[in-house]
């Protein structure tokens, strides 16, 4: 419980105090993980519209299996890209084992799945009336993505939310993609993993609380968006 | 050992926790030394692997009841904090300096210190030349550290050198990446035994005075921590030292591995740097 | 301009719609009646080009636009109104002005267009309410601008005013005339307001079993039935049994529960016929025999008043005969009308409708 | 590449062979999962329901919290819940720490938060009119709920798929909590962390296809569910 | 049974509900009327005890219900039926037995009430559709059916039949009114539909501007409007301004654009006054000048004829006065009546309404 309040208080201290680490690992980590967000929105919006708006044999099927990936431990997501970009892989002429454009290509990989299931069940939820609407105004189909994105922006922004708190938090990817390199590929749940098996607890705390310090900015301001 | 499995989830009373290294861990010998154990005294053994920090950390909170490290320093503050007490030492074997075949810093033939020296002259004029550090607070970190220092720098400098990578990973995850980067690491023997088949590296530095590692046992201080298994601790320092476990030590490993992952503790005390009665004395 | 070729729409092996054929004219006023649950909505929504058929073509301009792309530009041509209101989570002015955006309108223009459709519709001053928090009127009546708005050259509306007071209602109808007649909008539009489609219509179909039980101009299919079923839908309670047993004066003589009915039927003497009377076109007297030139009058009893408000329904039975008169609340009180009254029914002979005996036939 | 093959091939050998390890790990896991699931879901449903149908002070900021705990990385649940039940913590007493109970405590804490969230946001997009006829009905309070999570259900189930999922692939909590003791905290996650670190990459994605298989088999389950 | 004491109801600053104030009594039929967006269906919500007044309080048997609990047993005794049909994801048998089920009903018992809830609302064999595929006209009546089955003391019904055909709306009103005699039911409806109105209701309330500008038996309020809004509203179209010049025969003779015009009224001479008289209760003629026993007799020329279907919409513009008449298409085609055609228009005494001039005092 002590560690607690020293954390909390470590936590503190480390912000004011401006510790360069802590300001690059957080660096790091936005860039990271934003850069992983807007992708893997960009990626999975569509395919989740693609998924909802066409009749296909299998959909349903696939929608399952697009479920069961939410359950994709980070670590093998860690691993496959691991192997995709290692020098022996496929990719590896890219370099990007161990830098955050390989992070970004891992968590990119790990949003998709539950980031575009849940655009899906949001898609799905609209009224049908509403797609009647928008097709029989004559939307083209870039306008009918548009306007049903916008009614259901709630659920999609929450969509969002998720696939940012999952690659935000995750620390499977970034190890085995990354390797928490100090000053490099060194993010928050990295640096939280090494500081607890350190024993550091306090510290790590105090990172995590820094974490969710900014999950917590970035939500508002996503809540601040959807309420307008 | 499906019937280990408590469906209660609760401890069984009868139980020893372990809190160990992972390198200890993953030669699978403590699978094998808790069966023993349970077979010569009933008592169910468990362990937790975790980095050395973490160890002594879960151990400072009293849910652990025997401690095995390979940390000398965090070792001794550990038991100057009050919280371990009756160490032993029980085995030892040498890490090892580990990179790329070229070996583009010439480290091969040299003895520990001169080795890490050279990497740091070859790396300041060969941008090929890297060295990747665990950068964990591990008992193989500790030891770089003191390799470094040892060669007559200051670690603060080496640390913000640009060749000088800071993994802040585990040993596999370090080996893993210093293949990748074709840099040099030290790494413990048992995880290098693990590791190397996937790795394109080689062992250059090996068996140096200077890269000795030595593991050792010691129980919590029931003083500290009255809930712990005292008991059971002690028999198993006692089970660690004694004629049996030692024996296995001296060939555990070999069908795998070609060599002992460990060189038994028992008789070898000088070259460890500790007393006789450290490696032998039973505690009570 | 619209061929409705044999459009059979099945869901989950219901069907649904059995067989739609008709043709639909550049600018006439064309609308669906006919009981609930019929397929009215069905086959509006393939024509707005939302739901493809089982079966059958749906030529638009001699053009086939039953398998149309999502993204063919014949669509913008056509606009429709949902039965029930549909309300986009935004503001009233995002939720009229979306076709216009769709259409790539300058901001100005759909300002200017939109603000006008408001005032139009009633709603000046809501633009900046939440669409989703309106009442079911004010919904309805932006649905509707926001498919108006557009100037779509077919206009689809699915039971356009069924939330709507009868003031609103009037301002619809308008628009919808005025839409018509200014712009040469064909319209095609389903109704339970009989009187509505009455006021708007060229022509009407009544939709019976999935199909068009039969359509024409207003005037024929609400004086004309083509079989009971019809009649008793378009309010024509009178339908009644009967055999042609003589021609008399050019016109036939009608045996109906042992009382002679004139009327204009073509038919020969011996044929079995339904007949119907609208309650409306039955006059009731009292008192002494009055005189009339109606062809037919009877003599009766008051068996029961239902009271209906203005209108009251009255079951008069004369002889084995039982027939439904129409009389406004006035006249009851004038009359004293209630069960056990004397009265006089007269009608003429061209208020009788003729309809073949068996459904089948005509219809 | 190669190690993925192999990883296939590893896995079906593994399960084929009945491998005794691999069973027990499995059904330590498939036991904890379930359970954290089956309690979070206990406390969620209810939690969320509460949030969604009652007005207070602070509700917009408290569904904010709930989605940043999203984030909440679960090396942090970890090492709180571990300063929980360690032995000098305040539940000290239950023993817990390293059990698979302890393990069940940590995740049904990790997954509280999103299926909450998920749960408010399924329960929100409920039609008011719906709410209305349920309360017009005279529902008691238990058939409120009752109603509305069966109009929702596609979304709760959804949000229970979430929940599953995160509980069987996380690793920081379980490694935590559990200690990734064999035959008694081992779960497949942690095994797989631990065969990666000892860099046998082909039994970890063995694991890792086992582990996804179960959530196949489960989100099929429950899709079959679904659809009657 | 009811007592509504000076309900006022605001949305954002937005005020809705300006001060209702009525007393229903157990076991009547009382419709609400208005025009769309004045407020029906948030009054019917806070007597259905879903939305709490701003201020104000409804007693139920004297006691206050304005603030009821979510589990309060009164709860029960109301059933509301919503403007738009609702229906839940689930089969139409689920739909309908869910407010049994709340109630504990043994599974065979509510078996049988809903099978017999479905026949009454001709749905038999529905059962097992998915309550949402339904038509609309379907959907509303399952709503209905949902509510009605529970057999609530209050029934509280917004617009009940306005996705409805005619016969399926007649069958809803003799639903509506077989619980209304035979269990007592007392019915609280709005609707768009004045003849639904004057069809079902005892009592009618007019609201506009957010509250009961006029209410009474039907009769009353369909008569005697208390305002121009509301006598236009009721579709009396004639309204004129006049001035009652003098007294004759017990008659008020008013003087309005120059005609002289009898009617029954008892205020005193020199009253500025509105009168309205409804088309329909204007009798025309053509040809030769008929006798007639009414008071009122205008000779006047065609200006427009609105051909309205059945029943279409005649200008007649008699000196300066331009009148509505509602006549019959037989009657425009007999009388042949088109613009120019000179005709006699007569109405009675009684068919004049007099209203007072200014809208304020009376309503
Ligand atoms: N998606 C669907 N799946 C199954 N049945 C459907 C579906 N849509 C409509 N139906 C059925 O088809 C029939 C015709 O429906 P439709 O909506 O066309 O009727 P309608 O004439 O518009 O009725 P209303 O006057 O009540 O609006 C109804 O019985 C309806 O239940
Ligand atoms: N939640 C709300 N927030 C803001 N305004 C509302 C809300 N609900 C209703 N209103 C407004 O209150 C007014 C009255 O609405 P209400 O639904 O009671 O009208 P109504 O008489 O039932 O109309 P209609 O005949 O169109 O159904 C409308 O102008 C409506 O826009
Ligand atoms: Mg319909
Ligand atoms: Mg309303």
């Amino acid at each position: 419980m002590n560690d607690l309040l020293t954390g909390v208080q470590t936590a503190f201290e480390l912000i004011l105090a401006a510790d360069p680490e802590v300001i690059t690992i957080t660096l790091t980590t936005l860039r990271i993980t934003f850069s992983s967000v807007l992708i893997g929105t960009l990626i999975s919006i569509p395919l989740g519209a693609a998924i909802t708006f066409r009749e296909f044999r299998g959909k349903k099927t696939l929608i399952s299996i697009i479920q069961t990936l939410y359950a994709l431990p980070t670590v093998i997501v860690g691993l496959l890209c691991y192997m995709v970009l290692s020098r022996s892989g496929p990719l590896g002429d890219l370099k990007w084992l161990f830098t955050p454009n390989g992070m970004i290509f891992g968590q990119t990989i790990l949003i998709i799945p539950i980031m575009a299931g849940l655009t899906i069940a949001a898609l799905q939820a609209i009224d049908p009336i509403i797609t009647d609407t928008i097709r029989s105004l004559g939307a083209t189909r870039l306008q009918f993505l548009k306007s049903h994105l916008r009614e259901a922006r709630f659920a999609i922004m929450a969509a969002v939310i998720v696939g940012f708190s999952r690659a935000i938090s995750e620390v499977g990817t970034a190890i085995m993609i990354g390797g928490n390199i100090k000053g490099h590929t060194r993010v928050l749940t990295t640096a939280i993993s090494l500081q607890t098996s350190m024993g550091n607890f306090n510290l790590s705390l105090a990172l995590g609380i820094i974490l969710l310090a900014i999950a917590l900015i970035i939500n508002l301001i996503m809540g601040f968006v959807q309420n307008r | 050992s499906a019937e280990k499995v408590d469906t209660l989830g609760e401890h069984s009373e009868d139980r020893l926790l372990i809190a160990t290294t992972t390198s200890l861990d993953a030669t699978k010998l403590l699978d094998l030394l808790e069966e023993k154990f349970k077979e010569d005294t009933g008592v169910n053994v468990e362990h937790v692997a975790v980095g050395t920090g973490m160890a002594l950390e879960i151990a400072r909170n009293c849910d652990a009841d025997v401690v095995m490290v390979h940390d000398r320093v965090a070792e001794d503050k550990f038991i100057d904090e009050g919280f371990g007490v009756d160490r032993r030492v029980i085995g030892y074997n040498y890490f090892l300096l580990v990179g790329p075949e070229n070996d583009p810093a010439k480290v091969s033939g040299l003895n520990g210190t001169a080795a890490f020296m050279a990497i740091e002259d070859a790396a300041e004029s060969d941008p090929s030349v890297v060295f990747v550090s665990r950068g964990d607070a591990s008992g193989t970190h500790s030891r770089e550290k003191l390799l470094w220092k040892w060669g007559g720098y200051d670690y603060a400098d080496i640390n913000v050198s640009p060749w000088y990578r800071e993994a802040g990973a585990g040993m596999g995850q370090t080996l893993t990446m210093t293949d990748e980067l074709q840099g040099y690491t030290l790494s413990d023997s048992a995880s290098w035994g693990t590791y190397e088949s996937n790795l394109s590296l080689v062992p250059l530095v090996e068996n140096d005075e200077k890269f000795l590692n030595v593991y050792a046992v010691m129980r919590v201080n029931d003083e500290t921590c009255p809930d712990v298994n005292t008991d059971a601790a002690k028999k198993w320092i006692n089970f660690m030292i004694s004629d049996e476990v030692q024996d296995i030590l001296s060939t555990y490993g070999v069908e795998k591995n070609g060599v002992p992952y460990f060189s038994p503790g028992r008789g070898s005390a000088d070259v460890m740097g500790v007393t006789d009665e450290e490696t032998k004395d039973p505690v009570v | 301009m619209i061929d409705i070729q044999d459009i059979v729409k099945e869901f989950d092996g219901n069907i649904v719609l059995t067989g739609v054929t008709e043709t639909i004219q550049r600018g006439e006023i064309f609308a669906i009646i006919g009981p609930s649950g019929q397929g009215k909505t069905t086959l509006l929504r393939i024509l707005g080009l939302l739901l493809k058929p089982t079966s059958g073509r749906i030529l638009f301009e001699e053009k086939s636009i039953t398998h149309l792309s999502d993204s063919d530009p014949v669509r913008r041509r056509f606009g429709m109104v949902f039965q029930s209101p549909v309300a986009f989570k935004d503001s009233v002015y995002h939720n009229i002005a979306l076709g216009l955006r769709y259409r790539g309108f300058s901001k100005e223009a759909i300002r200017e267009k939109v603000l006008q459709k408001l005032d139009e519709i009633g709603l000046t001053g809501y633009e900046n309410r939440k669409a989703t928090t309106l009442s079911g009127g004010e919904k309805q009546r932006v649905s509707l601008a926001r498919v108006m708005v557009t100037g779509p050259d077919v206009l689809i509306l699915d039971e356009p005013t069924a939330n709507l007071d009868p003031v609103s209602t009037e301002v619809i109808e308008d628009l919808i005339r005025h839409y018509n007649k200014n712009l040469g909008t064909t319209v095609i539009l389903s109704t339970h307001d009989l009187m509505q489609g009455q006021r708007l219509a060229d022509r009407v179909a009544v939709m019976m079993n999935g199909r068009f039980i039969q359509s024409g101009p207003i005037f024929d299919v609400f004086t004309r039935p083509c079989s009971e079923d019809v009649a008793k839908f378009i309010g024509i309670s009178n339908v009644l049994s009967g055999k042609i047993i003589r021609k008399e004066e050019g016109m036939s003589v009608i045996l109906v529960d042992g009382t002679e009915i004139h009327a204009l039927a073509e038919d020969p003497v011996g044929t079995q016929v339904k007949i119907a009377i609208r309650p409306e076109e039955i006059t009731l007297h009292t008192g002494p025999d009055r005189l009339s030139s109606a062809r037919n009058i009877l003599f009766g009893i008051v068996e029961a008043v239902r009271p209906f408000g203005i209108i009251s329904l009255i079951s008069v039975k004369s002889g084995d005969l039982v027939l439904s008169v129409q009389v406004t609340w006035q006249s009851i009180k004038e009359l004293d009308l209630k069960p056990g009254v004397q009265v006089t029914l007269s009608f003429k002979a061209p208020s009788v409708h003729i309809m073949p005996d068996e459904n089948s036939h005509a219809c």
